[in-house]
């Protein structure tokens, strides 16, 4: 993969959001075609690395403006509003430079850091199937001839455009422990293998498809300790969720967005109802009124989470990273809520000729519904009841 | 009958046409046609999720519905048919739109046609459709006009020419009619009166199209149907204005056939997410657990799905048995109003379990659950699409104005 | 108390329906001021007793009318739409018929069915309170000199009505083992205390007060087995939830009821409506269909629930029983929800002048609050869920 | 100020009226409001179930408020006053409505009104008023009327005689006026013309009477004020007529004082939840645990109503935000309707999270919750009757409306 030019610097919140929101107007375009025809978005990435979002988390001390992660929310939402798939392939990379931050020695978020600002996406290697416990097995072997990683992952969104795929390994330490890294593997290095056989009914030009290591080298100083983010109270699991979080009140604003329009401009009023115009209809007044003030709900919850998340960078402590896990647990229960009902409403209240296919309208749900599913809401119940109840903070792991 | 062989499958596919009906099998009771439905069901269940995938129109599955005799339980007694109960009918909807709601849905409009038919048929019209429908033919149906007009706005038109009566319009949403020996189609005629026109799916100038694109139901084939100055006979025309004035039941007889389609859904998608998650789904990591299924928030769920889904099939249940109880005497307005509501009940809840089984299933199952191999989305995609045709939220109005004030609802195919 | 006059002879499920009816326009009258004054309802309950719908569950082998569970869920539902009170009162009374049909002797069977056609009231002493879990410690003593019971019990609704108190107690058995009876110990008996106690803000009147017994002598006839009872299936669980389904039912029809009456002789429509009178207000419209179908929705489920528990009294084993049990605790998931909306949206339909004192309109919110606690609904999708998802039967006991 | 005596409390507690207003701590900060509410709540919490079941005006609680300074917080700097936000003005109220929304709800019309006088009074009348409030006094409400009819009709009528300005008229549902200095009430004058009338509470002919008898919100005093031919002096008169022509905030910002009340009665009715299923209730026998706070039944409705509640006080302190920022600019007709929109936005989640968290309550706590001693009822008697003044359902609508066809709201006191 050539070099890519280097893209713009942003240099402020105000500025990250104009780029999203011009972006978005881009996006939305072909966000339809790409989904029907299932077209990789490599034209658009190139477009939104471009942008200099990609480089916007990264901290002031190392060039960027490290823009909060409220505005962070803000421009993935308005990505996803435009297209679900976009929304969704940086977040491994942000997640990434967050372990980084996190974790990473001086030196390595030097290099990284630079990286990312020259232009360099990262995508990601988490995820394994196949077990039923959560345990990983792809591993990192320490040869006195050099590193290998050895395994597959699958769900790895974002790798097939990235130039760095940060993997998640287990290596043997001494005494018998074992203990996890974050491995920047190139993209481009020996034995790596990309396949892109996502197949899932949305989200479906994410690349989420499968890696498979074979033996593949990389240097000591590309490897970022990970368990031990999490053995200390670290942002990473809250700042990776709000991204989550985000991407679907964005896909529901963009259901309710083409709500407004088929009714306004297409749906036939209904036959009892003994209004002129579909946009009259007292009932169908309410209901818009019901999915917009479940989008605001939960866009409030998306917000002040991100506060928290601020906070917590700013002074990581037990208490304040339990407080942001569970503000941004709550937001993610309102985001799916309201995400899958926006994208159900779009139909009620649109009527039978949005259904048809050239349209393509059901993205949304297939999108929403698709990307809800990363970790179980229902157990988001749990960790913000314990909380409240029994003062009992979260476990810490990247899904809370 | 005899199969079409396989080459026939292949590209000419949507070019096929029925085939002419000979001996349906004679259904007698209600056990009978239940293990008509069941037997139907599990061919009908084998290939569903691959015709939605690849849009593969049933056309084997519904010669062998006709050939089942199913077409015919609601035929009266009297016209030599079982005249089996609603209740029945209802449950043959239910067993066979669980297994493919769009091979399922085919035969909707032949049996709300068939109820317009005894309202409204006069005593020859009834003989000679019901000796049609005995030997095991489909009618279709020309569904509404398009545009951003009111839903009921009509522009086809029958005129009496020297030549005889002559048919001309463009209907959409036409399901079934791909596949129907008769076509019925709302006109007007030169009294500008609202009637209902069968046309045979062969006669000069009908044409059906394939245009249907929806996402979801996908071969139903509700498509679109073309007529052009198609000859009529007087005999095949119905007086549907006078349904406006006299109360009758084919309004909620086509619509709990509707409802009984969405209860199939929805019972298919609970099925479908136990199974997955007794048989694949792993537990969540926080849960401590060795198996989704003793997740205590799955668990939660499903009890919360299956109870009301349990009220939407009671209340369905009960709205088929209030039909067939009313039926059986003289309509009159207050007993259709009644019906009416009745079947605006179930419907409200068949659409809800409907689109929150579908949906749920998901969260059940889990992100694997999505990869296409499992084709799970085909229900929330049948459930959103099949229960647009008209909105439940005014169905709420008309119950609370029935109750509140007394208002009974206005007589129309989908009340 | 004086033997009470010989109540009418209920001969079928039709005659006690309309019994019921004719009490419910009856009860329905000074309700209001009952639940304001607590006021005791004696003299209804006369009434009620002597329309015989006390003895109709009476099998026909012992005289009575036996009428179907659901023709009896029908005539509690009737009664709760009026007083909620007054269709509680009887629960146990039904519940400890039940008990006696499916664990009493012969003789146990023909002394009490008889006492109740002639016109017996049952009341209850089951629960008790202060242990945090749900052992038992009211006990039976099997003295030579004669059998007594000894112990206290809480939530003893109809107790002080009754001329019976069917008492639920622990007696030791050989070889260190316990058991559980349900003994009928006479209201009037030495040592019998019955307190007015209940200050529960709903089911004012139910008087579910505590009882107490002080060494009070039972004939070993009074005393019938209960703990076998559970010990194989038996539809004593199942037939003494689905009357509390019919109760909440009723209060919510009831509450249903008041609505209809208050928007359209009451209430003023809303500012911003366009509307003349309340009862056009379309959302209004909207709403009220939403209240009636979810009543509708949990009455079709009581009915079918009624349909099991009768099938499974005919034939009990473990099938018929279990499901008789999940679909009662299905009815109770929506009874219980129905019953709260409806007596909620009373008032959000009619205003804020229905919130005047001297309507207490508030008493079907107090009544079905109270009685849809008395065991948690949230237990009732475990059963429901573990039987579809995992085919696992229901515990037995009283509350399933 | 002297604290009345305990002889006082007994019998005389209905005839007692408004202490004259001396002098009234002076609030300069946003912390320190919320520091004095914080105070004062931990006073009104104490008795406010007893307060309920017994029916006791909370006359010393209510005095103790006046005295603290908080009744001046939104007076403008160039009047005097610290001029705090209505962020900080909802949080008093929330803080105060946790402990007692009775005694909190009490002040609601006095900020209304001073909203109304910012918007629509003249210098004079600020100046004067504005130092009334400054002091300790208290501004009440005369209510709507009563009747049948639309809520906004008024008979109530201010006439010109040769003795000067004189007031006539009955209104209902006067929240605060039995405690205030001033009652202002809506009339029409000569000209036919809405206008605000302050009357004194002292003032010949002012007759304040507390029949208020609603099942909720019961010590709150909303009853009912009599005017008769009460002299009236020109500068007491607002020009509210000018409000339907002028854009202002003054009705959001009435609005939004209530939804802080009802997210106060949230807060509570969700605190006293999660102190009864951790100190009193017992876990469910099925569930084979030790304590009830470890049912993961529990800890899921625990978690739903604490994300509901968060998301309900994040839009209501968004609502508040923007007021603060449209209230430092010029109103416009556009940005009296955003307001508006989001004041609605903040009132329906308030109200909803109000009545479900009442009730929930009781689920989590079991049976012996309802035990009269607890008077743990009053959450829910208190959100049903305080959620009443304007329905959320056309709530709904407005923002729908707002979205989908760009119609601005009707302005009044409720939108």
């Amino acid at each position: 993969m050539a070099e890519p030019a280097r893209p713009t610097l942003i240099e402020s919140d105000a500025q990250a959001l104009e780029a999203a929101r011009s972006l978005a107007a881009d996006f939305t375009r072909d966000a339809s075609r790409r989904d029907a025809e299932r077209l990789l978005p490599w034209n658009e990435l190139e477009r939104y690395g471009a942008s200099g979002l990609w480089g916007a988390t990264v901290p002031r001390a190392y060039g960027g403006a490290e823009i909060s992660t409220v505005t962070l929310a803000r421009v993935i939402a308005t990505i996803a509003a435009a297209d679900g798939s976009l929304a969704q392939i940086p977040q491994n990379h942000f997640y990434a430079l967050e372990v980084l931050r996190v974790g990473g020695s001086q030196e390595q978020k030097r290099f990284f850091f630079d990286r990312v600002l020259a232009g360099d996406r990262l995508g990601n290697a988490l995820a394994e199937i196949g077990q039923r416990d959560f345990t990983r097995r792809t591993r990192l072997v320490r040869d006195p001839a050099g590193w290998y990683v050895e395994g597959q992952k699958f769900y790895c969104t974002g790798a097939i455009y990235a130039q760095w795929i940060p993997t998640l390994v287990v290596a043997d330490e001494e005494a018998g422990e074992t203990a996890s890294y974050l491995a920047f593997v190139p993209r481009s290095a020996e034995g790596v293998t990309v396949i892109d056989d996502w197949d899932g009914f949305g989200q479906r030009v994410t690349g989420s498809g499968s890696v498979r290591f074979e033996r593949v080298r990389v240097e000591p100083e590309w490897v970022v300790p990970f368990k031990a983010s999490f053995d200390r109270p670290t942002t990473i699991g809250p700042h990776a969720q709000i991204m989550h979080a985000a991407i679907d009140l964005g896909i529901g604003f963009g259901a309710f967005e083409e709500t407004l329009r088929f009714v306004r401009e297409r749906s036939r009023p209904w036959l009892d109802s003994g209004v002129e115009k579909a946009c009259e209809d007292p009932l169908t007044l309410h209901q818009v009124g019901h999915v917009r003030l479940r989008l605001r709900a939960a866009e409030a919850l998306v917000e002040r989470a991100a506060g928290f998340v601020d906070a917590a960078q700013r002074a990581p402590d037990e208490d304040s990273v339990a407080r942001a896990s569970i503000a941004v647990a709550q937001a993610r229960i309102l985001t799916t809520k309201a995400g899958l009902l926006a994208a159900e409403k779009l139909f009620e209240l649109s009527g039978t000729s949005a259904t048809q296919s050239e349209d393509n309208l059901d993205r949304y749900w297939r999108n929403v519904r698709t990307h809800t599913l990363h970790d179980p809401v229902r157990w988001k119940y749990q960790a913000v009841g314990n909380f409240h109840l029994n003062g009992k903070r979260p476990p810490r792991h990247g899904a809370i | 009958m005899s199969e079409p062989s396989n080459a026939d499958r292949n590209g000419f596919e949507d070019m096929r046409r029925p085939a002419p009906a000979t001996a349906a099998r004679r259904i007698t009771t209600d056990a009978e046609a239940i293990e008509a439905a069941t037997a139907l069901a599990a061919r009908l269940s084998a290939g569903a999720a691959r015709r939605d995938r690849e849009r593969l129109l049933p056309w084997d599955e519904i010669e062998a519905y006709s050939a089942s005799g199913l077409g015919a339980i609601t035929v009266p007694k009297e016209f030599g048919g079982p005249e089996l109960s609603l209740v029945t009918l209802v449950r043959m909807f239910e067993i066979l739109c669980a297994a493919d709601p769009s091979a399922g849905q085919i035969p909707q409009n032949h049996f709300g046609v068939l109820a317009l038919l005894r309202d409204l048929g006069s005593p020859e019209q009834k003989q000679r459709f019901y000796a049609d429908i005995l030997k095991g033919e489909r009618i279709g149906n020309a569904g509404p006009e398009r545009g951003r007009n009111m839903i009921s706005h009509v522009t086809t038109r029958i005129t009496a020419t020297a030549d005889g009566l002559r048919l001309t319009g463009r209907r959409f949403y036409s399901t079934g009619a791909l596949f129907a020996h008769w076509i019925p189609t709302r006109a007007i005629d030169d009294e500008g009166r609202a009637v209902q026109v069968w046309a045979r799916f062969d006669a000069p100038g009908v044409k059906v199209i394939d245009d249907w694109s929806s996402f979801g139901q996908r071969t139903t084939a509700s498509g679109t149907v073309e007529f052009e100055d198609v000859p009529v006979g007087p005999g095949d025309v119905l007086p549907v204005w006078r349904a406006a004035d006299r109360p009758g039941l084919w309004g909620p007889i086509s619509q709990i056939v509707q409802a009984a389609i969405d209860a199939g859904i929805a019972r298919a998608a609970i099925d479908d997410a136990i199974g997955f998650v007794r048989d694949r789904a792993r537990p969540w990591m926080d849960s401590g657990l060795d198996r989704a299924s003793d997740d205590p928030t799955i668990i939660h769920e499903v009890g919360h799905l299956e109870t009301e889904f349990q009220a939407a099939q009671a209340l369905l249940h009960h709205a088929a048995a209030l039909l067939d109880e009313l039926s059986a005497v003289p309509v009159t307005a207050e007993s259709s109003a009644r019906a009416s509501v009745a079947v605006a009940e179930a419907k409200i809840l068949t659409t809800e379990i409907a689109l929150e089984a579908s949906e749920k299933l998901f969260d059940l199952a889990g992100s694997s659950a999505t990869r296409a191999a499992h084709g799970l989305d085909r229900h929330w995609r049948n459930a959103r699409v099949h229960t647009l045709h008209d909105p439940v939220r005014w169905k709420y109005h008309l119950i609370g104005s029935y109750h509140l004030n007394g208002a009974y609802p206005a007589r129309h195919q989908w009340n």
